[in-house]
C-alpha cells in the first residue's frame, strides 16, 4: 500500500451526518468511509456480503437470518457483535430512519454474538435492499450519538465505526480527512489516506480536478463533461442511470392537470429530442414518459407508441379543454441543467401559441423545504429532480400512489385505480416476467393520462484524475465504494 | 482623547446590540423548517417533531433572543444544527483565522499598489497617465469578483498552473502553500479594492495639493521629493486610512462570492451554509463575528483617523 | 427716486423648463471640455439609447431559441455568437439594457428619494432627531451587504422586487448620509435663515431651499450607487438570488455562461464587458460631475 | 550697502490660462525695491497682487506663464532659472509670509518641525540645533513660553500666534528679501495691530528688504515707505508712502483714500464712492484700464492705453504713474471730489423706541446627559450675558467688540433664530416671543436682517427676482396681484440702485457688492421698522464698502427705519451710528453717543480698540495702547472685570475679584469699569507707556 498517497474527492458539503438520517452524497460518503453496512447493494441491484458473510431467508418470506462476520472490531478496538447489529436496525425505527421506506415494519433479535435474525411484519420484496439501505451503517451498540462533534481535545469520539476508514478531522463545510483503517477486516486499502473536499460550486470542482488538486468529483451538468472529455489529465465517468427530471402537473381537483387534456397538451407541446440535444448535448436516453427508465433494460417497454411533438395537437386539445391560452408559472430549482430546461420549456411551449408562461426557480434546499410557502410539492407545475432508485418498483410506489400523497412524494397527487392495483400486486412478485408486463400496463396508463413528463433520462457524469485505478461509480455517487480504488504515482 | 475612544467603544456596543436584535428578528423570518432543512426531504414526521423539541425551536423567540444573546457574551455560543453538530465557537474562530489571512494577504497587494497608482495619478491630475491609472482600475473593478475568479483560474491555474485553482486550505499545508493557494483569491479582491483606494487616494492627494501650506513648504526650498513625501503624503493618506480600514471590515465577511468560486473556507462560506440551512446559531454567530470586524474595523478606522490627524488627537 | 408706476414685462423667475435647459446646457459645456467625462457621458448616454430602443434593434427576442443554432462563434450572422440553449447573446445583451434600467436603476431612484428624505430631516433638524436617526442608521451600515442580501434574499425569497427592497434597504442610509452631511453645512447659509426670517415651512426649506444645494452631491451619489447595484445584482445571481430566468440580465447571463465558459466564452464576455463598460462609463461621468461641482461650487 | 535694488520687476507680464485661452493677468508691471524698504502694494480684490508677489520669487500656479520681461534680484534674473536652482532662493533668500496662517502651516507637524526644517535645509543646521534656532525664532516673535509652543500643532494656536509662527519661519534663515500677502487682512484690529508693529520691528532689525501686500490703504500708510497702487493687473502708481496721502495724482488713488469712512467724520455725510466694479481678466479694456470707473475719464482714455512713467512731480518727488491726465492734476487744473458730500436730509432719530430689549442671556453647548455620565465638566459657552439695549426711530445703534464678544448671537436672539434662554424683546412697544416661531408674520416684517457674508446670502438656484418676490409674497399681508408683486420687485431694485435687468439674473452672475445689495433690498421689502445688520460690509473691498454704507444711509432716510449695525470696524460703525455700544465676551462696557463713545472718557477696551484702528494717514501717530492676547475663551469667562486679564488701566485685585459698576459719564454714557470717571479722563488725556509684552498662550 502507498501509505502516504491521499485519494481526494470532491464534493458539495455533508449537511446531516447522522448514520441513520443522512440522505445525499456526500453525507453517504463520509458515512459509508466509517461504518459499514450489513450487505452491499451492487450497482446492478445484487446483493452481496459484507459484514454478513451469509443470511437465509424462511419459506414464508417473513425471517431473515443473518450470520456476521467475525474477528471484526470498531476504531476504538472493540469488537462488533449481533448487539451492534440491533441497536443499529432498532435506532433506525427510533428516528425513524428513511430506510424503514424499504425495510417496512420488522422485529430484529440476536440468538447469540454471531447471529441477528429479522422478523417481518409482512412479505416485503425490498426488505434485503433495505437491509443494505443508504442509511443502514453499523454502529456501536449504544452510540445515542453518533456522529456528533463534542467539545474539547478529541472531538471525533463518536465517529466510531468497523469501516475502512477512521475519520482523523473533520472541518464542516470545509473538508473532513480520513485515515485507513490497519485492522480493516476485508482487503488492505491501497493508499494511505482519503480527504472530503467541499465546495459549494460545481465548476470550482471542476476546475480543481483539472488543475490537479482533486481525484474524483461527480454529478456535473452535461456542459462540464464536455470539459472534461476535453482535458487529457483527466478521465470521464459516464453512468446511465435512472435519474430524471419530471415536469408535473397537479391532478387532484381543481388543479389544472384535473383535465387529462391538459396532461395531453403539455405532453404534445414538448419536443423531448431537441431537450436532450440542447440541454445534454444528446447524451440522455429519451424514456416514456413514465418512471420505467430505459436503464432497467429488462423492465423498459422500448415499444410504447409514445407521444411526440405536435404543437397543433397541444393546441387543439387545449382549445378543446375550453382553455385555449394556457397561462401559469413553471417553478424549478437551481439544480443540475433545470434552470436551462425552464427557459427551453418555456419557449418551446410558447412557441406553440397556446402558452403564456412564466419561471420561477428557487435555490435548491429552499423548493424542497415543504414548509417554504411555495415548494415542490405545492405549486401547480413544476420541475423536481429524481434521484436513481434501484428498481422502478420504488419509484412508481413512491412516486404515483396514493400512499405517497403523506410523505410529500407524489407530488402530482397521482391517484389512478388500475395504477394502485398495478403496483400492489408487483410488489407481491418476485418473478421478474410477471413484473414486466404489469409495467408495460403501467407505461401504456402514464402514456394515456399520466400527469408527467419527462424529458428523458440524463446520464450521471463522474470524473477521475488519470491516476485512479479501480472507482466503479455507484449510481447513488455516495454510495460509491472507494476500498478497491489505488492510485498510480 | 481617552474620552473619545470609550465614547467610540460604547457607540460599538450599542451598534452590535442593534444589529443583533436585526440579524435575530431577520432569522426568524427566514422561512422553511429547519428540521426539515436538517433532516431532509425524505424525513419522518415523528422525527422532525423530535428534533424541533430538541432545538428549542418550540420555545418563544424572545426567550430564544435571550437564551442566545446571554449564552453568546458569555462564551457560549451553542451548537450548530447541522455537520455534525460542532460547536460554534471553535468553528467560527478557525473560520476568523482563515478570513484574516486572506484579508491580510489581498491588504498586502492591494495597498502598496492602489497607494502608488493613486499618488502617481494625483501628481497628475488629468493627464493621460491619470487617465490611463483610472480607466484601468475602473475597468477591473467593473467586472464581478465572479468573472474576475474565473478568469484568473483559467489563466494562472489551468492556463499556465502557476497556482492552484481551489484554496481549500488543507489544515496542514505548510505557508508557502497556503500563500500560493491564496494568490489568486487575494488577487480577485485586490481588484474589488483597488479602484476604489486609487481613487481615495488620488482625491486626497489633489486636495492636499491645492492647500496653501504644499506652497508654503515649495517656497521654503524644500526639494519635490520632500514636499510630496513629508508633507502631502502624511496628509493626503488620512483618508486613504479610513477606506482601508473599512475594506478590511469588508474583506472579512464580504468575501462571499469569492470564498465560493475559490472554495476557500471562509466566514462568508460558512455564513452562506448557516443561511441555506436556517443554521440560525450558527447563523447568528457568525453574522456577529462579521459586524464585529467591520464595526471594529470601522473603529480602529476613527481611531487611525484621530491619532494621525493631531486636530482631533489633541483635542 | 421711485418709480412704482413702471412696469417691466421681464419675468420674474423664468420658467422651470428654461432653468433645466440651462442647467443641463451648462453641465454639458463643461462636462464636454474634460475628454474621460465626455466618453463617460457618451457611453451612459449609450446605454440609456440602448435601454430605451434596444429591443428595436434586436434581432432577436431575448429568450428566442434558434433552432439549430447553439454555441455558435460570433459571426456576421450572430454578432456576439449564441449561447448554450441557442439564443443570440447580442439580442440578448440589447434587452438586458433594459433591464439593468429597470432593477438597479429603479432600486438606486428609491435609495436615492428615501435616503435623501432622511438625509435632509436629520441634517436639517440635527439634536436628538438626528442623533436617534444616525444611530439606527450606523446600525443598519454595520451589516456588511452582501450579508444582509443573503439574509434578506434567504427571508423574502429570489425576485426582483426582493432584490430592490434588499438594494433600497442597504442603499437608504448610504445616501442618508450624505445628504445629511450636506445638509448639515448648509442649514446655517444665510439664505435658509433669511427663510427662516420670512417663516416659509421646513418643507419648503427642505425642498425648495437646500434640496436644489445637495443635488450635485445626490447626483454623484446616485451615480455610485447605480453602479454598485449593478454590481450587487450580479452577485446576487451568483448566490442564486438572482432575477428569474430567461432574464436577460446581465448579472444573470454573466452568472449563467460561467458554467459553459470553456464552450462558449463569448456567452460570458458579451455581458460582462457590457456591465464593466456601464460601470466605467457611470462612474467617469459621476467623476466629471463630482469636480465640476466641487470645483464651480454651482451649475448656473 | 550699494544701491542695487533687492528686486527689480522689468516690464513683467503675467498670464493665465483659461479655458484654453491665455489671459493676461499682470501686464507690463514695473516695480522696484530697494535695500531696507518696506514697500506696499494695494489694490481691490482682483487686481493681481498676490499674483505679482508671487511672482517676484518667480512662483507661478501651474497654469500660468511669464511670456515676457524680466525679474531681476540682485542684479541676477530669476526668470531662467529651474525650479530646482529657485529652490536655493526660496527659504534662504527671498522667503513668504502667507495670508492664510493656519492653512499654510502644514497640520500635521509640531511647530518647531516646521521651522527647524528651514534651517535645516538652508543652514546646514543638525536637528537639535535647528530646534533650538526655532525655539529662539519664537521667542523673537514674542511669544510666550516658546518652548511649550514649539511642541504644539498649527490648530492648537490662536490666528494672532499662527501668524507670529509664520513670520518667525521666513525670518529663521536672514533672508534679503520678505513677500508678505496679506498677513493680518483675517485677523481683528486689535490683534492686526499688535502683529504690524511686530512686523515693523522685525524687518528693521532684520535688515531686510519687504514687500507689504495689502487692500487696506490704513495698514499700508502705518507701515510702509513706498506705495505701488496696482488694478486691473496694472501698476495705477507707485509713490512715496506720504505722497500718496498728502498729494495722490492718480485718480484711483485718489477715489480710493477718499471713500474711507474715518472716525472722525460727521454721522450726516456721503462717502465719495467709486462706481463700477472691478473688470475680470477676460474683460479688462483695452484702454486704460480704469477709465470705465473713473470720474475724470476722457475719449482718449478708453481707447489708448496710456504709459507707465517715471516722472518727478512739481514737488520734486520721484513716483511711477500711469494715467493721461496726470499732470492736471498735479498742477491743480483737474479737482476730484474728495470731501464727502451732505447726506440727503433725513428725520432727526424720533423719541420712542422700534425696540427694547432688556436682559437678554443665551448659552450655547451645556453640559449634555454624556457629559453628565463621563462627569466631564464641560463649561458652556456664554456668549451673550444679560444685555439690554434700546434702538429709537429712525437712528442706527452701532454694535462693536473684538471676533468672539458676542456681537452675532446678540443679533440672531433679537430677530430669532437664536431662541434666548432669558430676557424680554419689545417691538414697537409689543412684547415679542423669544421663540421665532411664535413671532407673528407682521412682527416678522417689522424685523429683518443683512447678513455678514454676502455669498450665502441668496440661494444660488433662484433669481434675484424670484428671491425678493418670495419675501414680498410671505411678508406683506395685504394680497398682491402678482403684477404687484413685479412692480414691487422693480421698486426694491430701484432702491438699491440695480437695474431691473437684475431680477432675472442668478446669484452667481453678481459681484459681491451687488448680492449684498440685493440682500438689503430683501431686507427692506416688507418696509421693516428695524433692520440688522451684521458686518454687511466686512467681506468686502474697500471701494464697494463705501457703496454700501452709502446705500443703507439714503435708506434709512427715505424709508425711515432703524438700524442695529454691527461691525468690529469702528470708522464704519461712526459712519452710520447715533448710538454705540461696546461689547466684550458677552457683556456690554460702554454705551454712549456716538461722539461719547469716540471721545474721553471711554472704557480702557473702547480706548484699545480705538487705538488699534490703522489710520490711512501716514502723519497721524498711531494710537499707542495694544491689547496682550487674545479674547479669552467664553467658556472660561474671567472672574471680576472680564476684561482684567487684558486690560492696560487694570487697578489691582478689585479687578479681579468684583463685577465693575456701571458708572454714569452724564447724558446717558455708561462706561463699566471701577475706575472712577474723573480719573478715567485724568489717565486718558495722558499716553499710558504700553510695553510690548509677549503674548499668553491661546487657551485649548
Ligand atoms: N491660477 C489662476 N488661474 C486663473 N486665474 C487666476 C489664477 N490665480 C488668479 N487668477 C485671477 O487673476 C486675477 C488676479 O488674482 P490675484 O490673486 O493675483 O489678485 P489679488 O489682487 O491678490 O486679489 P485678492 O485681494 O482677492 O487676493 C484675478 O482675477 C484672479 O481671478
Ligand atoms: N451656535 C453656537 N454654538 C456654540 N457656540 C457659539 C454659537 N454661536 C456662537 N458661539 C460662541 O459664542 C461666542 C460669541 O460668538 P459670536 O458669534 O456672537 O461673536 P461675534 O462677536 O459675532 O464674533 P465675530 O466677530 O467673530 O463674528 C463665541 O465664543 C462663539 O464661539
Ligand atoms: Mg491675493
Ligand atoms: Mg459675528
Amino acid at each position: 500500500a502507498q501509505d502516504d498517497a491521499v485519494f481526494r474527492a470532491g464534493m458539495a458539503p455533508p449537511v446531516v451526518l447522522d448514520p441513520a438520517l443522512h440522505t445525499n452524497d456526500p453525507e453517504t460518503a463520509l458515512n459509508r468511509a466509517i461504518y459499514d453496512y450489513l450487505v452491499e447493494v451492487l450497482p446492478d441491484a445484487t446483493v452481496s456480503p459484507n459484514l454478513a458473510t451469509e443470511w437465509t431467508i424462511s419459506d414464508d418470506l417473513l425471517t431473515y437470518t443473518f450470520t456476521l462476520r467475525e474477528g471484526v472490531t470498531f476504531h476504538d478496538g472493540s469488537p462488533f457483535t449481533s448487539a451492534d447489529v440491533v441497536f443499529t436496525f432498532q435506532r433506525l425505527q427510533e428516528v425513524t430512519s428513511p430506510a424503514l421506506n424499504l425495510l417496512g415494519e420488522f422485529e430484529v433479535s440476536a440468538p447469540d454474538a454471531n447471529t441477528v435474525v429479522f422478523t417481518l411484519a409482512a412479505v416485503n420484496a425490498d426488505f434485503i435492499y433495505g437491509v443494505g439501505a443508504t442509511q443502514a451503517l453499523i454502529i456501536q451498540d449504544g452510540s445515542t450519538e453518533p456522529n456528533v462533534i463534542v467539545e474539547g481535545d478529541n472531538p471525533l469520539v463518536n465517529f466510531n465505526g468497523t469501516g475502512p476508514f477512521s475519520l482523523e478531522s473533520f472541518s464542516p463545510g470545509a473538508r473532513a480527512v480520513f485515515t485507513t483503517n490497519a485492522d480493516y477486516w476485508g482487503a488492505p486499502i491501497a493508499f494511505g489516506s482519503m480527504e472530503h473536499i467541499y465546495f459549494d460550486d460545481i465548476v470550482a470542482q471542476v476546475d480543481a480536478l483539472l488543475s490537479g488538486e482533486l481525484d474524483f468529483i461527480a454529478k456535473f451538468p452535461a456542459a462540464q463533461a464536455d470539459r472534461i472529455e476535453a482535458a487529457d489529465n483527466v478521465v470521464l465517468i459516464e453512468l446511465a442511470t435512472s435519474q430524471h427530471p419530471v415536469i408535473r402537473l397537479r391532478t387532484d381537483e381543481g388543479s389544472l392537470g384535473e383535465d387529462v387534456r391538459v396532461r395531453q397538451a403539455l405532453k404534445f407541446a414538448t419536443d423531448r429530442e431537441a431537450l436532450n440535444d440542447i440541454l445534454l448535448q444528446g447524451r440522455g436516453v429519451i424514456g416514456n414518459n413514465d418512471p420505467i427508465a430505459p436503464v432497467f433494460s429488462f423492465f423498459f417497454d422500448d415499444t410504447v407508441d409514445n407521444r411526440g411533438y405536435d404543437p397543433e395537437m397541444a393546441c387543439a386539445l387545449l382549445e378543446e379543454a375550453g382553455i385555449g391560452t394556457l397561462e401559469t408559472t413553471l417553478y424549478g430549482p437551481n439544480s443540475f441543467e433545470y434552470e436551462d430546461l425552464a427557459a427551453v420549456l418555456e419557449q418551446q411551449w410558447e412557441s406553440t401559441g397556446c402558452f403564456d408562461i412564466d419561471i420561477q426557480i428557487f435555490e435548491e434546499g429552499l423548493y424542497y423545504d415543504l414548509s417554504n410557502p411555495t415548494n415542490y410539492f405545492d405549486v401547480q407545475l413544476g420541475i423536481t429532480g429524481w434521484g436513481d432508485r434501484p428498481s422502478p418498483q420504488i419509484l412508481l410506489r413512491e412516486a404515483y400512489t396514493a400512499s405517497g400523497i403523506a410523505t410529500g412524494f407524489n407530488e402530482s397527487r397521482f391517484i389512478d385505480e388500475e395504477i394502485e392495483a398495478l403496483v400492489a400486486q408487483a410488489n407481491e412478485t418476485t418473478d421478474p416476467e410477471t413484473r414486466r408486463q404489469i409495467y408495460a400496463q403501467v407505461s401504456e396508463i402514464f402514456r394515456e393520462r399520466g400527469p408527467i413528463i419527462i424529458p428523458y433520462f440524463a446520464p450521471l457524469f463522474g470524473a477521475t484524475s488519470d491516476r485512479v485505478q479501480g472507482l466503479a461509480m455507484a449510481p447513488f455517487v455516495g454510495r460509491t465504494d472507494f476500498r478497491s480504488v489505488s492510485l498510480d504515482g | 482623547m481617552a474620552r473619545y475612544l470609550l465614547r467610540r467603544i460604547v457607540l460599538l456596543l450599542i451598534t452590535l446590540l442593534i444589529t443583533s436584535v436585526v440579524i435575530f428578528a431577520l432569522t426568524q423570518l427566514l422561512p422553511g423548517d429547519v428540521a426539515r432543512l436538517i433532516l431532509g426531504r425524505e424525513a419522518q414526521p415523528q422525527a422532525l417533531e423530535d428534533l424541533r423539541l430538541e432545538l428549542g425551536l418550540n420555545d418563544p423567540i424572545p426567550m430564544q433572543y435571550v437564551n442566545w444573546l446571554s449564552g453568546f457574551v458569555t462564551g457560549d455560543w451553542g451548537t450548530s444544527f447541522t455537520s455534525g453538530n460542532p460547536p460554534i465557537r471553535p468553528l467560527v474562530l478557525e473560520r476568523v483565522g482563515n478570513s484574516l489571512l486572506l484579508a491580510f494577504y489581498a491588504l498586502a497587494i492591494s495597498i502598496p499598489l492602489a497607494i502608488f497608482l493613486g499618488v502617481l495619478a494625483g501628481l497628475n491630475e488629468n493627464k493621460w497617465i491619470d487617465n490611463v491609472i483610472s480607466v484601468v482600475s475602473l475597468s477591473v473593478v467593473g467586472l464581478p469578483e465572479f468573472v474576475t475568479g474565473l478568469v484568473l483560474i483559467n489563466v494562472f491555474a489551468l492556463g499556465l498552473g502557476w497556482f492552484p485553482a481551489s484554496a481549500t486550505a488543507p489544515a496542514d499545508a505548510t505557508f508557502g502553500e497556503m500563500l500560493s493557494q491564496l494568490t489568486l483569491p487575494a488577487i480577485t479582491a485586490t481588484f474589488v479594492l483597488l479602484a476604489y483606494v486609487v481613487r481615495m487616494t488620488r482625491a486626497g492627494m489633489i486636495d492636499e495639493l491645492k492647500k496653501p501650506y504644499v506652497r508654503t513648504v515649495t517656497l521654503k526650498g524644500l526639494p519635490r521629493r520632500q514636499v510630496i513625501v513629508k508633507h502631502v503624503l502624511r496628509n493626503a493618506l488620512l483618508p486613504t486610512i479610513t477606506v482601508i480600514a473599512i475594506s478590511f471590515g469588508w474583506l472579512i465577511g464580504g468575501l462571499i462570492v469569492i470564498e465560493n468560486v475559490f472554495s476557500y473556507p471562509g466566514l462568508g462560506r460558512l455564513l452562506t451554509a448557516a443561511v441555506e440551512r436556517k443554521d440560525i446559531p450558527l447563523l447568528q454567530a457568525s453574522v456577529m463575528v462579521i459586524v464585529f470586524f467591520f464595526a471594529l474595523a470601522n473603529l480602529i478606522a476613527d481611531l487611525l483617523y484621530a491619532l494621525l490627524n493631531p486636530r482631533i488627537r489633541l483635542e | 427716486m421711485t418709480s412704482a408706476n413702471v412696469s417691466y414685462d421681464v419675468p420674474v423667475q423664468p420658467s422651470a423648463l428654461t432653468q433645466i435647459r440651462r442647467t443641463l446646457f451648462t453641465t454639458l459645456r463643461k462636462l464636454s471640455r474634460r475628454p474621460l467625462s465626455l466618453v463617460g457621458l457618451v457611453i451612459v448616454l449609450v446605454f440609456i439609447f440602448l435601454a430605451i430602443f434596444g429591443p428595436n434593434i434586436a434581432p432577436y427576442r431575448f429568450d428566442e431559441l434558434i433552432r439549430g443554432a447553439t454555441r455558435q462563434p460570433p459571426s456576421e450572422l450572430y454578432l456576439f455568437g449564441t449561447d448554450r440553449l441557442g439564443r443570440d447573446v447580442f439580442s440578448r445583451v440589447l434587452w438586458g439594457a433594459r433591464e439593468i434600467i429597470a432593477l438597479p436603476a429603479i432600486a438606486t431612484a428609491l435609495s436615492v428619494l428615501f435616503g435623501a428624505t432622511i438625509g435632509l430631516f436629520a441634517g436639517y433638524f440635527g439634536g436628538w432627531i438626528d442623533e436617534v436617526i444616525s444611530r439606527f442608521l450606523d446600525g443598519l451600515l454595520a451589516i456588511p451587504a452582501l450579508v444582509l442580501a443573503l439574509v434578506m434574499l434567504g427571508t423574502i425569497g429570489p425576485s426582483s422586487f426582493g432584490i430592490v427592497v434588499v438594494i433600497v434597504i442597504l442603499y437608504t442610509p448610504i445616501v442618508a448620509r450624505v445628504i445629511r452631511s450636506a445638509t448639515l453645512n448648509m442649514r446655517a447659509l444665510g439664505f435658509i435663515e433669511a427663510a427662516k426670517l420670512r417663516s416659509e415651512s421646513t418643507a419648503y426649506i427642505l425642498f425648495r431651499e437646500i434640496l436644489p444645494g445637495v443635488l450635485p452631491a445626490l447626483v454623484v451619489e446616485s451615480a455610485l450607487r447605480f453602479s454598485y447595484a449593478i454590481f450587487l445584482t450580479a452577485s446576487l445571481g451568483f448566490l442564486g438570488l438572482g432575477v428569474q430566468p430567461p432574464s436577460p440580465d446581465w448579472g444573470r447571463m454573466v452568472n449563467e455562461a460561467r458554467e459553459t465558459f470553456a464552450q462558449t466564452p463569448w456567452e460570458l464576455w458579451a455581458p460582462a464587458a457590457a456591465i464593466a463598460l456601464l460601470v466605467i462609463g457611470v462612474n467617469l461621468l459621476s467623476d466629471g460631475l463630482r469636480s465640476i461641482f466641487r470645483y464651480e461650487g454651482q451649475l448656473v | 550697502m550699494n544701491d542695487q535694488p533687492i528686486i527689480e520687476a522689468v516690464d513683467l507680464c503675467i498670464d493665465y490660462r483659461l479655458n484654453k485661452r491665455w489671459l493676461n493677468a499682470i501686464q507690463s508691471v514695473s516695480l522696484t525695491i530697494n535695500p531696507l524698504e518696506i514697500h506696499g502694494l494695494v489694490g481691490e480684490s482682483g487686481s493681481g497682487k498676490s499674483t505679482l508677489a508671487l511672482a517676484l520669487m518667480r512662483y507661478l500656479a501651474p497654469n500660468a506663464r511669464i511670456p515676457q520681461g524680466r525679474i531681476l534680484f540682485e542684479g541676477e534674473d530669476l526668470i531662467p532659472k529651474t525650479t530646482a536652482e529657485m529652490r536655493e532662493i526660496w527659504g534662504s533668500q527671498i522667503n513668504l509670509v502667507p495670508q492664510d496662517a493656519l492653512a499654510s502651516l502644514n497640520p500635521a507637524y509640531r511647530i518647531g518641525e516646521q521651522i527647524a526644517e528651514i534651517t535645516r535645509l538652508h543652514k546646514g543646521l543638525s536637528k537639535p540645533e535647528a530646534w533650538d534656532r526655532a525655539v529662539e525664532m519664537l521667542r523673537r516673535v514674542r511669544i510666550a513660553d516658546p518652548e511649550a509652543v514649539a511642541r504644539r500643532h498649527p490648530h492648537q494656536l490662536s490666528g494672532g500666534m499662527q501668524q507670529r509662527v509664520t513670520i518667525a519661519m521666513a525670518l529663521s534663515t536672514q533672508p534679503r528679501l520678505l513677500i508678505l500677502d496679506e498677513p493680518t487682512t483675517s485677523l481683528d484690529v486689535t490683534t492686526e495691530a499688535v502683529i504690524l508693529d511686530l512686523f515693523r520691528d522685525l524687518i528693521r532689525d532684520n535688515e531686510a528688504a519687504a514687500l507689504y501686500v495689502s487692500h487696506d490703504l490704513g495698514v499700508v500708510a502705518q507701515l510702509c515707505d513706498r506705495v505701488t497702487v496696482m488694478y486691473g493687473g496694472e501698476v495705477m502708481a507707485s509713490t512715496p508712502v506720504i505722497e500718496m496721502y498728502q498729494r495722490p495724482l492718480h485718480p484711483y488713488t485718489i477715489s480710493l483714500l477718499a471713500s474711507l469712512p474715518r472716525p472722525t467724520e460727521g454721522a450726516e455725510t456721503r462717502l465719495p464712492t467709486i462706481d463700477g466694479v472691478a473688470p475680470s481678466l477676460a474683460e479688462r479694456p483695452h484702454g486704460c484700464v480704469f477709465a470705465p470707473r473713473c470720474p475724470v475719464a476722457l475719449d482718449k482714455c478708453f481707447d489708448e492705453k496710456p504709459p507707465l512713467e517715471h516722472i518727478r512731480d512739481s514737488a520734486g518727488t520721484s513716483r511711477l504713474i500711469k494715467c493721461h491726465r496726470w499732470r492736471e492734476i498735479d498742477d491743480g487744473t483737474l479737482a476730484i471730489a474728495t470731501t464727502p458730500v451732505q447726506a440727503e436730509a433725513s428725520a432727526p432719530p424720533g423719541q420712542h423706541y422700534v425696540l427694547k430689549a432688556r436682559d437678554l442671556d443665551i448659552t450655547f453647548e451645556k453640559p449634555k446627559l454624556w457629559d453628565r455620565i463621563t462627569r466631564k465638566q464641560k463649561k458652556a459657552v456664554h456668549a451673550v450675558d444679560d444685555v439690554s439695549l434700546s434702538i429709537r426711530a429712525r437712528s442706527t445703534l452701532g454694535l462693536v467688540g473684538e471676533s468672539g464678544s458676542g456681537k452675532t448671537s446678540l443679533a440672531r436672539i433679537i430677530v430669532g433664530l437664536y431662541t434666548a434662554d432669558d430676557g424680554e424683546i419689545e417691538l414697537l412697544d409689543l412684547p415679542l416671543s423669544l421663540d421665532l416661531h411664535e413671532r407673528s408674520r407682521e412682527a416678522l416684517s417689522e424685523l429683518q436682517m443683512v447678513f455678514q457674508n454676502p455669498n450665502d446670502a441668496l440661494n444660488p438656484y433662484r433669481t434675484v427676482g424670484n428671491a425678493l418676490a418670495r419675501t414680498i409674497n410671505r411678508l406683506v399681508t395685504t394680497d398682491m396681484s402678482q403684477a404687484a408683486i413685479q412692480r414691487r420687485v422693480y421698486e426694491l431694485l430701484n432702491l438699491v440702485r440695480l437695474t431691473p435687468q437684475y431680477a432675472t439674473r442668478y446669484p452667481a452672475e453678481l459681484s459681491g457688492g451687488e448680492k449684498q445689495r440685493v440682500a438689503i433690498a430683501r431686507a427692506f421689502a416688507a418696509n421693516p421698522a428695524l433692520v440688522i445688520a451684521d458686518e454687511p460690509t466686512s467681506a468686502l473691498d474697500v471701494s464697494v464698502q463705501s457703496v454700501i454704507l452709502n446705500l443703507l444711509k439714503d435708506l434709512r432716510a427715505q424709508e425711515g427705519a432703524s438700524y442695529l449695525f454691527i461691525s468690529h470696524n469702528l470708522s464704519a460703525v461712526s459712519y452710520l451710528a447715533d448710538w454705540i455700544i461696546v461689547m466684550y465676551l458677552g457683556h456690554i462696557v460702554e454705551e454712549g453717543t456716538q461722539e461719547q463713545v469716540y471721545n474721553v472718557p471711554s472704557h480702557p477696551y473702547t480706548e484699545a480698540l480705538l487705538s488699534a484702528i490703522p489710520n490711512p494717514d501716514p502723519t497721524v501717530e498711531q494710537g499707542e495702547i495694544r491689547l496682550d492676547g487674545e479674547v479669552p475663551s467664553a467658556r472660561r469667562i474671567p472672574s471680576g472685570c472680564r476684561f482684567h486679564t487684558r486690560c492696560p488701566r487694570k487697578i489691582g485685585a478689585i479687578c479681579e475679584d468684583e463685577t465693575p459698576p456701571w458708572r454714569d459719564a452724564g447724558d446717558e454714557h455708561f462706561i463699566r469699569c471701577h475706575i472712577p470717571i474723573e480719573e478715567l479722563i485724568a489717565l486718558q488725556q495722558t499716553k499710558p507707556d504700553a510695553q510690548p509684552q509677549p503674548v499668553a498662550q491661546a487657551e485649548d
